[in-house]
């Protein structure tokens, strides 16, 4: 059993090294081996799981140790895997959406000739991200992170010829490597205070070590809060997703929507006897929870790119996720819970998303879009019921997943908890609104794409998704994808609807999860009855007031100048602007000064020594002018000096 | 008197020589200051002689004029030699000595 | 010898007739020392030089070393001396150099350096104790004679010094010989190539002109008068050109030359005003010539045996020639 | 005795370098299969050695020692512990590769006729050769004296390999190109001669100081080390650290360490790709490593003296270098900045004094070496291709040339020290061995990795995406000889970075012993610390 976890990881990574150095005799086939892999992985992933139910909650953890990666003495970095509960969930997720993703690519990416280089990479991700939420320790998790990073860099900037697509993906990289500073200053903190930063011997001694030297140990938060906010996308480091939607649809449902971002969730989860232990850390995760959750939905409201708003939307729940982490063993499973079901049902809209720009000539804009419904029937059919998950409608899976976060911020108790329930109240309503908003602008209202005004950008930036290859630009005849597009749409829109309710029955995903977690009932200061009721009521005014606006009158095709607030929220309420003032414009002023400094300064010190050594011997030379007797008068000079010293010495 | 006096003479006429050799642009006058100042050293040797009682300062000083005939034999010849060539005895009139 | 008898052979003071001696001629030294560096002309210099050198020798005999005296005398004053002598007349004794200093700041830093090193010596001498000395007499008696006493060293103890002395002497030789020597590359032309050749280039065909015509002189220095009464320079040899050694008597016998015709005038009783013009001609071209040429040699005139040139022409021209040599000096 | 592997390992290339520039002018292909043939030849007897490595056995192995002049107590004494086997088994095995992707840069433009005797190609490879040899030698040598003679001896076919052999391609055209060549060659030899000169005072200081202690002067590391053990010798405290400074110094110019980095630059610039790889991968690694074995070994005191000083330079280092990576015009001026950057991890990894840190500093200058010379060489490819050295001439590349994009994407990610490549196993190390004991220095050092992932994907971006630039559509991609070079190097950072454990294990034990002289320990965890 233990050896399969390897193997877990093994099959997309050999497909990975397999497809990326094969050359062109493998495009025929690569896609399909690809897909093969992922799929054998998700396969032996459910082996695993069926094994798992069978032991009983105790025993379920499996571990396997393949080698010693990096031994300098007290320094012992294994490579080993450790697969729990939590891991399982994960690893069902990644190789479940996974599998899916890689059959919607099959159609998805079928135009392009570098499909075979796309599923290698989409293996690289699936191995990379197995190896975050299977490795033992620290250091390996730190790799897979990584991994998962250049993953996404990779495909971010899949069509590289868009320098859209080239700044997308560096920006990318670049905002979670400072993430990567985070982790990696949290590995070394371990090892200085633990002496390891394996899992099993780190979270035993969180306990004492609190005791002792509690700074420590809420630094050790802090820095994997940083970690899940560079992954993860919240505030302050969230500005990349927005940007990372220049990649394929696919990669977007995948890496920036179901699986990669949530990684975050899962550094929270995983180091949660750390965060127990460092309260003052986990005030920071829910705050910083909270804030992305209203900021993600505030985003997501102004944007007329679907995939953006989309993308904020994900925002936003990965901030519910983060705040229920950050909520300690009230919110752990609520966490992962919400991280499952968002998985099914935003990687379904996502997909969706893709559906409609394949139909319409890669359009992504939403004003140009309506009325779609009668076209593409599956799409809107699977597409409404994510919606109707993501707002939480009653007895989807967000419904209830959503719904116990809520009650857990409520939980936490004191005036924390009334300002975290709060907080996810109105992040409820922006959310019902925003995603009504999209449904309403793509779906229904009148079809504001047949007046010519064609989708495909201007030649300077050539179409990016090569659905549009085949489809001749002009006027675009919306029409329903190829099934094996639609089927993972419908499948994923299964999960989005059923999952919540299964995983609710008798609360089986507290008890599967409750011995790796751990969890604890709050003491909520209002009944379950009531929250469930208000969430009801905000989602319901959300809906309202997004139909009132959106559905009533109809859409301008133009986006109206809109009010102060959206516009900056169309400009990712200008926290991007910021970056771009303070960090890119500075580093480039910073940069050019110190190339300046390094000519002038530091190597013109050289040079100016060596010119004045040269000037100095050009002086000493016309001191031999070749007269003899300015030399004999050294001499005499030089033996007047000799019989002086000789005389002082006589004399000392 | 003290035959130190001697060698303070000596060594007035071997300043004067030095400071001739360094003042005079005339071949011949400088190497007549040379002379000048080889014969200062050998009044020292002689006046040395005579302080310590033994006739070595005075065969030096033989030696000292020997080696003076010989040089100046050359000398004269190397200046004749030149004032052929250059038509002039002036030492500065010889500044190739330089880079 | 051994300490005691050192003591006892040891005096503190020489005789007073050495010291008068000394204190006498020591002056002279000095003053011919100075002479030497600061004497204008090259023969002056080595003459004041020899003087020093005489002082000298009388010195070392005073000190007992007699041998020393003598060869002083005999190879110095006698030898090398009249060798620089030779070399300065082969040279030219009139090239004299001005003493005008052309490296800058030479002056100042020989004489700092010629003084601070005079001082250091005298510092050195005076701090070293000399009160007593031994004197050459008992080292003189031991062998029996200066002379015999230097052989002894030279020839026992300084023999090797001796025998490389003897090898440098004659290697000091025959370099003054390949140094002077000149070796003859082409045939020696005869006269009759030579008259060819003067033929061919044309000019001066005829033997050169035979100093002192029409001059009443007919030394080897002055040249030759033409018709008009300038001096004809061809008429000196080069090298008392060169030297500018020309004795000019062009005026003083154009002088003589209108000095008789008035007086034959006046014996005849006949004004004659055209060669009066003539003779003021002439004299005007005399005096114009005359004052290139004297010009020219103003400086021969002083440098050679000026004396003997003053008292031949000690009238205006010679005032000329003063101030010609004065601007030569400043030249 | 036994058979005496370092020398011949040494002497391999030099004669190599003989026969390689006897080969007769009109001969060129011969010259390089000559030099191939001794340099892989080399590559097998360091392989040889390092297998023979025992490592639970003595400090230094394969020991040969002969007295060389006795009166001055120099000595040819040669031996290497896990360090030094390992250095040498990397330079060992970069030749080769050198060569190979230099293969026609040193032929003549023109083609002579075969009777004039002027033969570049025969020089180029007999010079590298020249090199190799003098590098190994100083990575054996355990004569501070005789290490010395090599450590300047090196500079002098440097010296011709820079000013001789230059890049051609210059935004300035040829004859700036010749002018800028000779510049940075005058400037790297006069730096590093400056080095090398006060630390042959250093050297000549010590010889004293021991012969005033121990009767005998003595130049021998080892004599040195025994006699300090005994506690017959013991410098003054301020003897001492003048004489580690002089060594220090030299050793900083060739590392090189900020301030004393400008030459790297220009000498990385206006050489050819190769020869840049062997100045900044095997050259300069003398420097690191002379630090770690002279610098620690003799001046223990001094060292630990000097650290907190080092240590700030070798962060200012980091830091520096890559804000300049950052703001570069000129590819190889980037790869040389971003190597400054590197060194700077190295030596704050040295002198960190933990086993983590001088355990990851070592493997650093390993993993330095073929990172750097994958990158390095993959961008001389693209430069000789374009005749540009400018990013702002490319653009698009991974379209034409998909291969060549990839194999630079590589050496770049391993630049920036990702996972599962080499360099960061040994970054990492470093980084830790610095925080466990100096966290704030740590913590800003980990700065570096977020800067060197900047400069490397802005690198990547503005030469190999976006549309295709004019002047690059031809671009051809990898050849067969190219993909021979870089393949290779890209597979050793893949294993390395995932199985470094052989090379670890071979040089644990050495920092150990550098750390017993130091009388250094690493600090223990703090809970444990607390208890």
């Amino acid at each position: 059993m233990d050896t399969l976890i390897g193997l877990l990881v093994a099959a997309p990574l050999l497909g990975a090294g397999i497809l990326l150095t094969g050359g062109r005799r493998l495009d025929r086939a690569g896609h399909l081996l690809g897909t093969l892999l992922a799929l054998t992985s998700f396969v032996l992933a459910a082996v695993l799981f069926a094994d798992m139910l069978g032991k009983d909650t105790g025993r379920r953890t499996l571990t396997s140790h393949l080698f010693t990666w990096v031994p300098v003495d007290g320094f012992q970095a294994q490579v080993g895997f450790q697969l729990d509960q939590l891991s399982m969930t994960f690893v069902l997720l990644i190789t479940g959406v996974g599998t899916l993703i890689h059959i919607y690519s099959i159609g998805y990416m079928e135009h392009d000739e570098r499909r075979r280089r796309f599923f290698g990479y989409l293996n690289l991700f699936l191995a990379a991200m197995l190896l975050l939420v299977l490795a033992d320790n620290y250091f390996l998790l730190y790799a897979g992170w990584e991994g998962v990073g250049l993953a996404s860099y990779l495909l971010i900037g899949f069509w590289q010829h868009k320098p859209s697509a080239a700044t997308a993906a560096k920006k990318a990289f670049l905002v979670n490597r400072v993430g990567d500073i985070g982790l990696s200053v949290a590995i070394m903190l371990l090892f200085t205070t633990f002496g390891s930063f394996a899992f099993s011997d780190v979270f035993p001694k969180v306990g004492q070590a609190s005791a002792t030297q509690h700074a420590t140990v809420t630094g050790i938060g802090f820095m994997l809060l940083l970690a899940a906010c560079g992954k993860s996308a919240q505030v302050p480091l969230q500005s990349w997703l927005g940007d990372a939607m220049e990649g394929p649809t696919p990669v977007s449902a995948l890496i920036h929507a179901a699986t990669m971002v949530t990684a975050g969730v899962y550094l929270i989860t995983r180091s949660g006897a750390i965060f127990n232990a460092a309260p003052d850390a986990q005030t920071a995760v829910v705050t910083v929870g909270a804030v992305t959750l209203i900021f993600g939905a505030i985003v997501g409201c102004a944007k007329d790119d679907i995939k953006k708003a989309l993308a904020g939307s994900t925002m936003s729940q990965i901030g519910y996720m983060i705040m229920a982490a950050g909520l300690g063993p009230i919110g752990y499973v609520f966490a992962i819970m919400h991280l499952v079901t968002h998985g099914f049902f935003k990687a379904g809209l996502f997909l969706g998303a893709g559906s409609v720009m394949h139909g319409m000539n890669d359009e992504v804009d939403m004003r140009k879009f309506g009325g779609l419904r009668k076209y593409m029937p599956i799409t809107f059919v699977t597409f409404g019921l994510g919606y109707l998950a993501i707002i939480g409608f009653p007895g989807l899976s967000g419904f209830f997943s959503k719904d116990k976060i809520i009650e857990a911020a409520f939980a936490k108790g004191g005036t924390e908890g009334w300002i975290l329930g709060t907080c996810a109240l109105i992040g409820a309503a922006i959310t019902a609104f925003y995603m009504t908003r999209v449904m309403l602008m793509t779906f229904f209202g009148e079809e504001r794409w047949k007046d010519g005004r064609t989708a495909t950008a201007s030649p300077d930036e050539p179409s990016a998704e090569p659905a549009a290859a085949h489809s001749a630009h002009g006027a675009p005849h919306p029409h329903e994808s190829p099934s094996s597009m639609t089927i993972p749409m419908i499948i994923l829109a299964f999960g989005s609807v059923f999952a919540g309710g299964l995983f609710s029955i008798n609360s089986a995903f507290v008890k599967w999860l409750e011995p790796v977690t751990g969890h604890s009932e709050g003491d909520s200061p209002v009944s379950t009855g009531t929250v469930t009721a208000g969430t009801m009521v905000v989602l319901v005014l959300g809906v309202l007031v997004a139909w009132l606006m959106y559905g009533r009158r109809p859409v301008p095709a133009v986006a109206p100048k809109g009010s102060l607030l959206t516009r900056a929220a169309r400009r990712d309420l200008l926290q991007d602007d910021f970056n771009h003032v303070v960090l890119v414009r500075g580093g480039e002023h910073l940069t050019r000064s110190l190339v300046y400094l390094d000519h002038s300064l530091v190597d013109g010190v050289v040079n100016g020594t060596a010119a004045s050594v040269g000037g100095l011997s050009g002086r000493l030379r016309r001191l031999q002018n070749g007269y003899v007797r300015s030399y004999a008068v050294s001499m005499l000079g030089g033996t007047a000096v000799v019989v002086a010293a000789t005389l002082l010495m006589r004399a000392v | 008197m003290n035959p130190a006096n001697y060698l303070y003479l000596a060594a007035l006429l071997f300043t004067i020589g030095a400071a001739g050799v360094l003042i005079r642009r005339n071949a011949i006058v400088v190497f007549m200051c040379v002379e000048l100042m080889l014969n200062a050293c050998n009044l020292a040797f002689v006046t040395f002689s005579r302080l310590h009682g033994n006739l070595d300062g005075q065969v030096i000083a033989f030696f000292t004029m020997v080696v003076a005939a010989a040089e100046v034999v050359v000398g004269l010849a190397i200046i004749v030699s030149i004032y052929r060539s250059r038509h002039s005895a002036s030492v500065d009139d010889a500044n190739l000595m330089k880079l | 010898m051994s300490a005691p008898l050192m003591l006892a052979a040891a005096s503190s003071q020489t005789s007073t007739g050495e010291a008068v001696q000394f204190w006498i001629l020591a002056v002279v030294a000095v003053a011919g020392a100075l002479g030497t560096v600061l004497m204008k002309k090259s023969v002056h210099s080595a003459l004041s030089l020899a003087g020093t050198m005489i002082v000298l020798a009388v010195f070392y005999l005073a000190e007992g070393a007699y041998f020393l005296g003598i060869v002083q005398i005999v190879v110095y004053t006698g030898a090398i001396m009249m060798l620089f002598l030779f070399v300065v007349m082969l040279v030219g004794i009139t090239a004299a150099d001005s003493l005008k200093e052309t490296l800058k700041g030479q002056r100042w830093l020989a004489a700092l350096c010629g003084i601070g090193f005079g001082i250091l010596l005298i510092a050195g001498i005076a701090n070293a104790s000399l009160d007593t000395f031994i004197g050459t007499g008992s080292a003189n008696k031991a062998d029996g004679g200066n002379v015999q006493g230097l052989a002894h060293l030279v020839f026992t103890k300084y023999v090797w010094a001796f025998e490389i002395t003897g090898a440098l002497l004659i290697t000091a030789a025959i370099g003054a010989m390949v140094l002077t020597h000149r070796e003859r590359t082409e045939e020696r032309r005869t006269q009759r190539e030579l008259s060819e050749a003067r033929i061919r280039e044309g000019k001066q065909v005829t033997p050169l002109p035979a100093p002192g015509t029409y001059a009443r002189h007919n030394a080897a220095d002055v040249p030759a008068l033409l018709p008009d009464g300038s001096i004809s320079e061809l008429s000196v040899s080069s090298t008392l050109r060169e030297r500018g050694q020309v004795r000019d008597v062009s005026r003083d016998a154009m002088q003589r030359l209108a000095a008789l015709d008035r007086a034959s005038g006046e014996w005849l009783g006949r004004r004659m005003p055209a060669l009066e013009r003539n003779g003021a001609n002439g004299n005007g071209n005399g005096t114009s010539n005359g004052n290139g040429v004297n010009g020219g040699n103003g400086n021969g005139v002083n440098g050679a045996n000026g004396n003997g040139a003053a008292q031949v022409n000690g009238n205006n021209g010679n005032g000329r020639n003063g101030s010609g040599s004065a601007e030569e000096g400043a030249q | 005795m036994s058979f005496p592997i370092l020398t011949v390992t040494a002497a391999v290339p030099a004669v190599g370098a003989v026969v390689t520039a006897a080969v007769p002018a009109a001969r060129r292909s011969a010259a390089r299969l000559t030099a191939l043939a001794f340099s892989v030849a080399t590559l097998v007897l360091a392989l040889v050695t390092m297998a023979r490595f025992d490592t639970g056995g003595a400090r230094y192995q394969f020991t040969e020692t002969h007295t060389w002049v006795k009166n001055f107590g120099l000595h040819y004494d040669l031996g290497v512990d896990g360090i030094g086997v390992v250095m040498v088994a990397l330079t060992a095995l970069l030749i080769p590769f050198v060569m190979l992707a230099g293969w026609h840069d040193a032929d003549p433009l023109e083609d002579v006729n075969p009777n004039r005797r002027w033969r570049p190609t025969q020089g180029f490879f007999a010079l590298i050769l020249l090199v190799e040899a003098m590098v190994v030698l100083s990575f054996e040598a355990t004569d501070v004296f005789l290490f010395y003679i090599f450590f300047e001896a090196m500079l002098i076919p440097m010296y011709f390999l820079i000013g001789g052999f230059g890049d051609r391609a210059h935004p300035g055209g040829e004859e700036e190109a010749a002018r800028q060549r000779s510049y940075a060659a005058v400037k790297f030899l006069l730096y590093n001669l400056a080095g090398g000169l006060i630390m042959l005072a250093a050297v000549i200081a010590l010889y004293a100081a021991t012969a005033k202690q121990l009767g005998t002067g003595t130049f021998s590391l080892q004599e040195i080390l025994d006699a300090r053990a005994a506690g017959r010798l013991h410098l003054v405290t301020s003897t001492e650290r003048w004489i580690f400074l002089g060594f220090f110094f030299a050793f900083a110019v060739k590392a090189p360490l900020w301030p004393l980095h400008t030459w790297l630059p220009n000498a990385m610039g206006e050489s050819t790709a190769p020869v840049a790889v062997l100045i900044t991968a095997v050259v300069d690694k003398v420097g690191t490593f002379a630090m770690l074995r002279f610098c620690l070994q003799l001046f223990p005191e001094a060292s630990k003296w000097a650290t907190p000083v080092i240590l700030v330079l070798a962060v200012i280092s980091i830091i520096y270098g890559a804000l300049l990576a950052v703001g570069q015009r000129d590819i190889k001026r980037l790869i040389a900045y971003a190597s400054v950057s590197h060194f700077g991890f190295i030596i704050l990894g040295i002198f960190a004094m933990t086993s983590q840190g001088q355990s990851g500093a070592t493997l650093y200058m390993v993993n330095h070496g073929i990172s750097t010379a994958a990158l390095m060489l993959v961008a001389g490819f693209l430069i000789s291709r374009r005749g540009s050295r400018l990013i702002a001439d490319f653009g698009g590349v991974q379209k034409v040339a998909p291969v060549l994009a990839g194999t630079f994407l590589v050496g770049g990610l391993a630049t920036l020290s990702l996972p599962g490549l080499a360099p960061f196993v040994s970054e990492f190390l470093v980084l830790v061995g610095t925080f466990s004991r100096y966290p704030v220095l740590g913590i800003i050092a980990t700065l570096g990795i977020v800067l060197a992932a900047l400069y490397v994907l802005v690198l990547y971006q503005r030469t190999m995406t976006g549309p295709v630039k004019a002047g690059v559509e031809g671009l051809s991609d990898l050849k067969a000889r190219e993909l021979l070079v870089v393949a290779p190097l890209i597979a050793l950072l893949l294993f390395l970075g995932v199985y470094p454990k052989p090379v670890t294990d071979i040089v644990n034990p050495s920092v150990g012993h550098t750390l017993s002289d130091v009388h250094k320990t690493d600090p223990k965890p703090a809970l444990e610390a607390k208890k």
